[in-house]
């Protein structure tokens, strides 16, 4: 399995945000995470992307332990947080150089990556501060794509992006699974991304309930 | 003021548009330009040459007419900025020309304290042996240099004209607060510098051509002033208007973006 | 105006006493500055004749950071586009803002005063507490209004960690001088005697007033798109 | 008419945001605003709420010029941008209560919009910096409610949050509107906002291009 | 791991070129520093006396500036979560940031030194010249060090214009120490020689030698939560 949490538990403050979640992936899913406010999405995705602690419970990401091989992990998993991290002064096309370089990327897979969010014209030459809300989340998705991550998590990737750009990220992800890469998706547009998922899974108080399949992709791509 | 009414009435737009549009002189900047060389001229003259030597100063005397010359007139500058400042921020008043009037007139404020603070340095070398003293005035001044400095950050924050008029303006009408601190530092703290010697005649007597030189010095850092201040605020208005032109432009290709 | 400058303090020390950031950090800074001065100026005596003006120079570099961490809580999250959306009167803003930041600042410059008597030996003579209060409650007021009106232009501006001292030393340098003679005198460093010390305590009483009304009046048009 | 916009330019930098919008928007209605990234959606909603200068063309707001009578229409309409506006150290419930009384709400009409958004129970005396993102979200809505404008300005209102959230929010804005007041809606959610709105005007390069009646609310509230 | 630093310094320096931040605001601000010092201790002989414990000084409060805003740069969008999650080698981070930092203040130090010269008349002596050119790459890079690393600590800790002083300055007082004795030496103040000098500086290349170690291994610890 790509994703295995056994009674996962993660604490923010005194606050635990995953009271003993389980979650089993499977390599080529498409994974939809819903559930109310507060549920425990972003933290779940951030737990398995390395970023808190393991209180207690069992993790293991893309075969290694979430314990003790953090930095395995988190050279083959890809994050899209709320936030975007992007740099307001650099445009969008040395933005997406910097975040593709320090992973390695190269120059065409980069460029490719600015191609495929529609970011390769005059945006590209645009310091990412005049942007708007949905230029930005579409840089930090090239950013993202330039990566080539074997696991994805996507926390609300849709929000803020034009009808267009939801398809194009769409298509993106399912040409990613095509190839094997496996993909997390938290997102409150269930119409959307229920269409995108292979399964659906619904967090509710820092604990998983299965949903059984969704609509699976080929619906999707109806939609 | 006569230099701000003629600069008000070349910088509007009936003038504006009789003006050739690519060019910022005039007959009467022409005139002023020569003038300007003129006066100069003389300056150098009668500073140089004709102006006798000072008894304690000596020689090093003739850097007064620079020194002193520079600093009035930066005084004029910044007080012209300051004033149509608030003619900028004053609704009945407040127009865009009032704004690049004080941009101008700050820049060459500035550039005049420097060249005091420049003089003021060497001519400490000479008569203090050194280039910088902890004088109230000499700091003052530093601090009043840096402030105008601070002014034209402000201006460079981008934004709307309109915005970088107001907040410019607000900065502006403070800072010229700190001349009169300058002045009197003097006599506030009774340090090294001289003291109002030219103002009042109950003081040590400067030889008449000394001050004749000195008045000459003031004639010619005007007139230079003047030209300076004219020119720069029309070429503050050309970028302006060429600015919007842009935008026409700017707008067809902005509006093409719902074609395709 | 007045209830709002009262709604937007209470709220501005709220948070500190939330974050407790100046009890918990700036304080110590201070402190800091203090004690490397008298590093940096090792001789005993040099220390003895400048301690006024050494305690003025901390007091000014903590106000840049207070003022810097005052309008960060604004920007942070776009507090200041919500409160021009709402129509919140300027003025209030100001003031409001202006008596928290005072408040910070008067506690800290007590702090520094202390230790200016105990590292620097400095001496306070019953004869000049009025003095004393007097300047530090004048210097106080001004440096609060123009921290908070400069803080306010270059809020927002990005870079503005670096815009704001630029623009903020060159104004309160009389401030820091005046203070600092006020003090002197009060103290009685290298023999000055208090009557020296009241012509400062007019300058300072005059900057503050000119940037309260300045800054009551400017502070709109300079929050202003 | 609530907005009146003829041919307005609105201009960031040197670029023009806003080329020549023309939108008439009457009492009561609740208008969605579509349009790809970059159109100019925000900078419309944020020039109605006078934040912006208006560089050419005319517009009246609740019948006062926007260029000379900013305070006025100020003090009458709500905006909700990208951004929240909180405190991040204050709690949800401090927050509201700072938000509500500078614009003079009194604490019944505070105390209801706290309720109104669910952050009634233990969330109300949680700072916001511990917050999820939808909490956040939720916490500047109750801001808004609190101020009961006369126009709302909504830059993209429901994402991030979650179901429950979305109808609270939009039953608030239907009784909002049946009660007199005037809604726009900036939204890339065109199921949901399009079944609440009454009107779609789509926004592409700065300019608006009208699109008729959409369905009206009472589709809106079968959804 | 040194990929990423050339990388990491190569896009800090762009961001700097883009924003002009150092050039316009932080040399005038060092600048104005220079000068209110002076004038708070008024009187010349005290003034030339300190000369160089000042531009340290100086550079000490511009350091401040700088980490804040190298670190602002990252915190603003949360760019340091994405560099943890992208899992970018700290090292590389920590070195890379280092190198920026340094090159800025190099450009600083060089303005200090010139205005120092100038102001305090203070005068460099052929024989020194080595001296002081060493002093001042040890120093800096010593300083860049612990900036960056302490920067790094107080970056996304709420409150982090207010924490990062508090961390830093007591950690720097070697350096000011070092470099002020060193530049003494090497400017001849109050006839000290320039053999004097040379146990300082290797104090400053012990002090930016430990930091260069201990921060290439501690950073990477330090921005994990
Ligand atoms: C960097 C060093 C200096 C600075 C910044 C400086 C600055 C100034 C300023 C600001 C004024 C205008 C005063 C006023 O009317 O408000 C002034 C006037 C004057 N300065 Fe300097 N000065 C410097 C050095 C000197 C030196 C070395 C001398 C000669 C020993 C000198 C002689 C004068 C004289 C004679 C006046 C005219 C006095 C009056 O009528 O006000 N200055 N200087
Ligand atoms: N220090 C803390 N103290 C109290 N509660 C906390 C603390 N930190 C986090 N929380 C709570 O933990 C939860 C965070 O969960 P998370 O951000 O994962 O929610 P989410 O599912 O992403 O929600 P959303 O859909 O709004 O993004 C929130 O309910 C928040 O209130
Ligand atoms: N200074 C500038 N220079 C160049 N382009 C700019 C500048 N400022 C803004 N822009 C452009 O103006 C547009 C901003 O429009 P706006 O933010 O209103 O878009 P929007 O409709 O809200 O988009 P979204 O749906 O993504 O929120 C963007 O295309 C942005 O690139
Ligand atoms: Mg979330
Ligand atoms: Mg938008």
């Amino acid at each position: 399995p790509v994703v295995h949490l056994s009674s996962a538990v993660a604490v923010l403050g005194q606050f635990p945000v995953l009271a003993g979640a389980d979650l089993l992936v499977e390599r080529g899913e498409i994974v939809l995470l819903q559930g109310p406010n507060g549920a425990g999405k972003t933290s779940l995705l951030r737990l398995c992307a390395g970023l808190m602690p393991l209180a207690r419970g069992e993790a293991t990401i893309l075969g290694h332990d979430l314990r003790t091989e953090r930095d395995a992990i988190r050279r083959r998993v890809g994050l899209l947080g709320h936030a975007n991290g992007l740099y307001a002064d650099l445009t969008v096309s040395e933005n997406v150089r910097f975040w593709g370089s320090t992973v390695g990327a190269t120059a065409t897979e980069i460029g490719a990556a600015i191609e495929r969010m529609g970011l390769a014209q005059r945006l590209s030459a645009v310091q990412v501060a005049k942007l708007s809300a949905g230029q930005r989340r579409r840089t930090a998705l090239a950013c993202l794509i330039a990566r080539r991550a074997e696991l994805w998590l996507l926390d609300e990737p849709h929000a803020g992006l034009d009808a267009t750009g939801r398809d194009e990220l769409d298509d993106t992800l399912r040409t990613a699974t095509a190839s094997g890469a496996t993909v997390l998706v938290a997102s409150h547009e269930l119409e959307r991304a229920g269409a995108l998922a292979t399964r659906i899974v619904e967090i509710v108080g820092g604990q998983v309930r299965e949903h059984g399949p969704a609509t699976g992709p080929e619906t999707g791509a109806a939609a | 003021m006569a230099v701000t009414d003629t600069q008000i009435a070349v910088a509007g737009p009936g003038e504006g548009s009789a003006r050739n549009r690519s060019a910022t002189s005039t007959a009467f900047t022409r005139a002023l330009g020569v003038a300007t060389i003129v006066s100069m001229a003389l300056l150098a003259l009668f500073g140089l040459f004709l102006s006798p030597a000072d008894v304690v100063q000596n020689e090093s005397v003739r850097i007064l007419y620079i020194h002193v010359g520079t600093v009035w007139i930066a005084y004029v500058a910044f007080g012209l900025t300051a004033i149509s400042s608030a003619a900028f921020l004053w609704k009945r008043t407040t127009s865009l020309t009032w704004d690049r009037i004080a941009g101008a007139s700050a820049e060459v404020g500035v550039l005049f304290m420097a060249l005091t603070l420049f003089a003021g340095a060497i001519w400490g070398r000479l008569s203090w042996g050194k280039f910088w003293v902890w004088d109230a005035r000499v700091t003052t001044t530093a601090f009043l240099f840096v402030t105008y400095i601070g002014y034209l950050a402000v201006r460079g924050l981008g934004g709307s004209h309109q915005q970088r008029g107001r907040r410019s303006a607000v900065v502006a009408l403070l800072a010229v607060l700190e001349i009169p601190l300058v002045h009197f530092s003097v006599k506030l703290w009774r340090g090294l510098h001289q003291d109002s010697s030219v103002a009042d005649t109950t003081k040590v007597q400067l030889h008449g051509l000394m001050l004749f030189s000195l008045f000459l010095s003031l004639i010619a850092f005007t007139l230079l002033y003047a030209w300076l201040v004219i020119h720069r605020q029309r070429v503050l208005a050309m970028q302006d208007a060429l600015e919007d032109k842009g935008l026409d432009h700017a707008l067809e290709q902005r509006r093409q973006e719902s074609d395709r | 105006m007045f209830r709002v400058a009262r709604l937007i303090a209470a709220k501005d020390l709220r948070i500190e006493l939330r974050s407790r950031i100046v009890t918990n950090q700036v304080l110590p800074f201070a402190g800091i500055v203090m004690v490397m001065f008298a590093f940096a100026l090792n001789t005993d005596l040099i220390v003895e004749r400048v301690a006024p003006g050494l305690v003025w120079l901390a007091t000014l570099f903590s106000l840049l950071i207070l003022v810097q961490r005052a309008f960060a809580i604004e920007t942070a999250d776009g507090a200041t586009d919500a409160m021009r959306a709402a129509g919140v009167d300027p003025a209030g803003i100001f003031l409001g803002k202006t008596l928290a930041l005072a408040v910070q600042l008067a506690l800290l410059e007590a702090l520094l005063l202390v230790i200016a008597v105990v590292l620097y030996s400095a001496k306070v003579r019953p004869g000049s507490v009025v003095l004393l209060l007097a300047t530090f409650v004048a210097a106080t007021v001004g440096l609060a209004l123009v921290g908070t009106l400069y803080g306010g232009l270059a809020a927002g501006v990005r870079g503005r960690e670096t815009l704001l001292p630029l623009l903020l030393l060159p104004v309160v340098a009389p401030v820091l001088i005046g203070a600092t003679r006020a003090t002197e005198a009060a103290l009685g460093t290298a023999g000055a005697v208090v009557a020296d010390g009241w012509p400062w305590l007019g300058l300072l009483a005059v900057f503050a007033a000119l940037f309260g009304v300045g800054g009551t009046l400017a502070f709109g048009p300079l929050i202003e798109e």
